[in-house]
């Protein structure tokens, strides 16, 4: 436990110093593909050795995930010592040791309304690397109305039986066991129906399909659920919790997309600008694009301070977390943005979709992707919705 | 001249429609893109619309063409557009054949035009150089040689360049830019075909020491560097109404999306936010339709507007086409990032078509040079 | 009547001659007020003889109101001779020689809807000058929700007893007759029970009250009727049908203040940017004002481009009349996006409000004025609920 | 540096907030402009104002200031800014006790700072000459003389320069740019009121033949270019301050009315379209709330990184100020455009403060030159 300046400072020099001696050298640089990391799981794909290797130190050390208590395979350290091991972390780049929605999604879940059991579990198979996570919640045509999901979980005595389907779940051909939503109670107002159930992915009648985006990649999946058998003890929280239980996820996940806690700051445009358009008197030469990234790196530099301020409010203990919504929202429309000007100036370049010299096409791709920002973990009109009703306070008809 | 198309234009413009919806579906680009065709587009496609007189619309009938104007083929590329074709209608018909009509002789005509029109011949424009569209400042050199020039320089984003047989070439000689009229197959000529993000087919095109004979200058316009304004500021019209096409199939389709998708137990198209989004839309659009039929008109009437109708044209239908898009995905939201939506290659082509022939903000930067600031 | 392209020139020849020798020397000069127009009526306020002389000349010709029947003193011409004599005007930058919402406004109603008896007792004070109409549609507090009017009219037998108030009276203190729109039956559902009346405002009852507006100028007013007797036969149409004639007229108004028909073109932005900023290497200096300028003017161009194609539809006997809308909402937002940059580029010179090197602050008063452009006549977001549900056909909820 | 202001700066804004509320609500604004007042200030107030000790805020105690640094007078000024409160703090609080206090020597101290404090002196900043700000382009000359220089040339936009004791005038000499304290009742001076938009005072004024002495020159800064451009930043900074609260204001008054106000038998703060508006608005005004207390915090911390800061201050609040009062002009709708209705108040002030120091346009093209594009 460290409480005063003199305990942080040495924190901070121990964490620095383990750091500099157990971070493998071959992974000192820039991430080009998921694949780059560390997922864990029964199906983990080829890792090189030294990323195992930086698993496993930090795997010992409880540093996967510092701050879970250490009977659950973590480092039993305060948020204030766990804040310090990633800022140190981001700053010699190092990757987490373990790309987890188990860690992001599911263990703020379990920590919160799991029994000790299912902690004790789930989230050892977590911090091992064990079991890798896929989130089951959107159903197709569910869209922004999720609590109108209808996959249903009927209660059949020692199990439940769950028909249906999801859509976006990430790697679902990769992971193991799946957290999702499911209608356990048809009969009830639509919110409360829902329940969250931790489903093992090997079981009979589970399967999935990739779903390829516009960008040319596929990372998601459809997940099927044909007559499969859940054991009851793998409910979380009580029947009917499970919108309770997202929404709290939910929250963490907007944080996330928002960028907060978002080591890697992009280079910014007017840094690149002048290499990709020229100058002309010694100001960019397409003088109407300048001006419209000078807006953009405007707000870039004010959402920043937004999220240092939200931070400090949150200290001092005033209500920060209204905030939330906004940060979801003028992040994911900022980097839509950027991606937008990014191609503007790149130009001819910027179109090439296969070549090797496009790192095939990764630009063009990368710019689809980020049309997704402002549709996943709620779409921006569903942020404005909150914003104008919950902080607004503005009247519904 | 009256801003709208006549009865002859309207049929035309009715049949194409009925045609392509027919046969090249955007399922046909997606088909094309899947089997990795060699060539990008489809020939027995193309060799149909040459024999509906498509592909020779703004060639004169001496030359097997049909003399319809640019309206006309404003219609055409206004179809394609929503139907998303790959077909070198761009390259060969709205550009090369403009400049071989404009700065031809009468033996090039003769040797191009009535082939272009017979769907027959492949020409590609070769213009671009760097990232930017920058066409007063040519880099590729035609040196004087003994009967005739020696050419050398690398061209980029040649629309069709990996399929084309001849080429016009924008090259610098001692007194200022010429087009020449190039067979690909000349030797020192090495093309590499480049898969751009629409799935259309491009080609980085590299000249070392090509020789061409005198005669292959397109030499009969005021200068050569006017002759490839004109041709590029009816080649910016010409695409304009390709994207107002797209803009417009790309805002149907969100429309009907709207009124067919439920959300929180009605449809979407019921929440006045995305009204009035959509409202918007729709003036942007009709805007885009003013500048699309006036300017193709100022091209059958060979106004001295031009160049200002062609940046109006090409400034507006960039960004529209680029905020129709966005729309569009937002709109369709989950399904719209999926590729088998049919959303997301109107957002590719989008991204494509703004960055030829000089983006949004080359062409207001270019309006406002002409109004002295 | 004119038929064929030489009658056309003829005429137009004709016109120009006549104006030549008629429009007087000293009225060839800007417009810098409201008092530079004759605007006729009982409380005239005093005009220069040559805009008597003008007005006169005019009417003596029929061209007050070329396209109305002799009989009701128009001139018995085509809307196609009109609108070269329009056109003619227009192009020495002659006034009209009547200034009068009895033109714009009350005469079409009357021609569509009134009675022979009101159209030659009404037209004929209009185009004559002896009336001044002004406009009683808005209510306090009714906005854009203009049927949800409360002014009541009761029927006593011979007279309907008017009580109520009207807001935004444009020149209520200068009008002689005001039409207004009353509610005559409160029992039936809101827009079925308007009536359109004539009020003769020197009835005993009626009274004005000047209303201050941001700008420092006050030529609206609010218009009040305290039991106000009026007689049965100023009933326009029958009773009931008051909101179809509003609509009708509404339509009208839109297309005026959307700029159909309005000839004097504003100076480009481009015109006038390089000596209010300077430029810099041939460019604007203020490269980011020339990125809204160029957006600016682009916008405008095409606008005028719309306005033309829709004239040529309408020839072609196309429906264009949906783009009314568009013109009200594409015009106004612009003329507000056009006072913006005016502002920017005037500076320090644009805050004057009272200098006379500012013309008492011509500049920010019609600056502040263009604020209304979208509130008048239908605000923006009327304009964009009318094409979303009658254009694109998008339901209610 | 925690982006959050202490508890005694919260003590401080609650009190002054208070106070405006009952001292000077928007109605002593349209008092003092419809009585023509000849000051265009309430003078009472002001000596309130500095009893309390609001005026001296970042004066040092020793020249009887507080010392209290600029995030607290930022909380005084973002109140006046909620308040309109017309009086001379920005011109002579904010900007000229600052340049003495940064580049004054002792006596120049000692003789205008403790009256500033006092409430007893309003000193004046001329910096201004045309129709744009353009700091680095001073016309007018301080030409050398015997003991002194000679003031030329002619300032406008000076506010409160028809009621200043004392002003600080930017002028050129031979060695560049510096800053004098002149009284303004010095022969050769002539001050013409003008009266502004937003109903408060300036003034354009004329030097001719000025003589100042050596002393008056504010020479202890590294130089009077660096002395003007620190002031500057600081300027913008408060002013962005002062937007904040009028940003707050307009804000808070549109979100009332549409909770308030029914059309069609609803409130109108039920349509979505106007709920959107208005939470993107919030969310703007969130992202200028950060860029303020930043900035005021950078001033007392004296950072390196002053004039960016300033110029992301200055930019974003107005435009943010430009947006959110013409959205609260239209939301308002008719009676937001009579006089009568307060909202009015604030479009007026806010295009005044825009234009204050470099407007949006200023200094998004000062960023993008620090930045080298």
């Amino acid at each position: 436990m460290i409480a005063t300046k003199t305990d942080v400072k040495t924190f901070r020099g121990e964490v620095t110093t383990w750091l500099e001696e157990n971070y493998p050298a071959s992974l000192r640089q820039p991430i080009s593909s998921y694949k780059d990391f560390f997922w864990g799981g029964r199906n983990q794909e080829d890792v090189t050795d030294d990323l195992k290797l930086w698993f496993n130190r930090c795997y010992e050390k409880g540093w996967v995930v510092p701050h879970w208590e250490k009977k659950y395979g973590g480092g039993g350290l305060t948020l204030k010592e766990n804040t310090i091991i990633a800022e140190e972390m981001s700053k010699i780049g190092a990757r987490a040791p373990l790309q987890s929605f188990g860690v992001s999604m599911l263990g703020p879940a379990l920590l919160k309304f799991g029994s000790e059991e299912q902690k004790m579990k789930y989230l050892n198979e977590i911090t091992s690397g064990k079991i890798r996570w896929v989130q089951g919640y959107s159903e197709p045509g569910a869209g922004s109305d999720l609590a109108g999901l209808q996959t249903k979980a009927e209660d059949k005595g020692d199990h439940y039986l769950v028909n249906g389907q999801k859509i976006w779940t990430s790697f679902g051909d990769k992971g193991d066991w799946i957290f999702a939503l499911v209608r356990t109670h048809p009969d009830r107002p639509k919110h409360h129906g829902i329940s969250f159930l931790l489903i093992d992915m090997a079981t009979e009648g589970v399967s999935t399909r990739p779903i390829k985006l516009i960008s040319g990649v596929s990372v998601f999946t459809e997940t099927f659920f044909d007559n499969v058998k859940v054991p009851k003890e793998n409910l979380v929280g009580t029947e009917g919790e499970g919108w309770t239980i997202a929404k709290y996820l939910l929250t963490h996940e907007r944080q996330m997309i928002g960028g907060i806690g978002d080591a890697h700051k992009p280079t910014p445009l007017t840094q690149i600008a002048g290499e990709k358009v020229g100058l002309t008197n010694g100001i960019l030469s397409d003088t109407l694009l300048r001006s419209k990234i000078m807006n953009f790196e405007m707000n870039e530099a004010l959402l920043e301070m937004t999220i240092e301020r939200a931070i400090d409010e949150a200290k001092a203990g005033n209500d920060a977390g209204a905030l939330s919504s906004l940060f979801k929202y003028v992040a994911t429309e900022q980097n839509k943005t950027r991606y937008e000007l990014k191609m503007e100036m790149e130009g001819f370049d910027g179109l090439e979709w296969e070549s090797e010299a496009s790192k095939n096409g990764a630009l063009p791709r990368e710019f689809l992707r980020t049309k997704a920002n402002t549709i996943e973990g709620g779409t921006s009109e569903v942020m404005l919705n909150i914003i104008s009703k919950r902080i607004l306070g503005l009247p519904s008809r | 001249m009256a801003l709208i198309i006549n009865e002859e234009q309207q049929m035309l413009k009715s049949s194409v429609k009925e045609f392509l919806k027919e046969r090249s579906p955007i399922a046909q680009l997606r088909h094309l893109r899947d089997t990795k065709d060699s060539t990008g587009y489809d020939k027995a496609l193309w060799t149909e619309m040459a024999n509906m007189g498509w592909v020779a619309l703004n060639i004169p009938v001496a030359y097997g063409g049909l003399d319809f104007g640019y309206t006309g083929l404003g219609q055409v590329l206004e179809e394609t557009g929503r139907t998303l074709t790959a077909s070198p209608l761009v390259s060969t018909v709205l550009l090369s054949a403009t400049a071989i009509n404009l700065g031809g002789n009468l033996l090039q005509k003769e040797a191009v035009l009535p082939y272009i029109a017979a769907g027959d011949l492949i020409v590609a424009f070769a213009l671009e150089e760097g990232r930017h569209h920058h066409p007063t400042n040519i880099s590729t050199t035609a040196t004087g040689k003994k009967g005739g020039y020696s050419l050398n320089g690398k061209k980029v984003a040649v629309m069709d360049g990996h399929v084309a047989d001849k080429l016009i070439v924008a090259a610098n000689t001692d007194d200022g830019v010429e087009l020449f009229l190039v067979d690909t197959n000349t030797e020192g000529i090495t093309t590499e075909r480049v898969i751009s993000m629409d799935s259309r087919n491009y080609a980085n095109i590299q000249f070392d020491n090509v020789f061409v004979s005198e005669n292959a200058t397109l030499a009969e316009y005021e200068s050569g560097a006017a002759l490839l304004e004109r041709t590029l500021d009816i080649g910016r019209i010409g695409l304009a109404a390709e994207m107002l096409g797209g803009i417009q199939e790309t805002f149907d389709r969100t429309v009907a999306y709207l009124k067919e998708r439920e959300q929180f137990g009605v449809k979407i198209g019921s929440f006045q936010a995305l009204q009035h989004r959509a409202a918007h839309l729709f003036c942007e659009i009709e805007l885009c339709k003013s500048i699309v039929i006036k300017a193709l008109k100022a091209i059958d009437d060979n106004s001295d507007d031009l160049p200002r109708l062609a940046s109006l044209a090409k400034a507006k239908l960039g960004q529209t086409y680029q905020l129709v898009s966005n729309e569009g995905i937002q709109v369709f939201g989950g399904i719209g990032m999926t590729d088998e939506e049919e959303i997301g290659f109107f957002i590719k082509r989008a991204r494509v078509v703004q960055r030829m022939l000089g983006d949004s903000n080359y062409h207001l930067d270019k309006l406002a040079r002409m109004k002295g600031i």
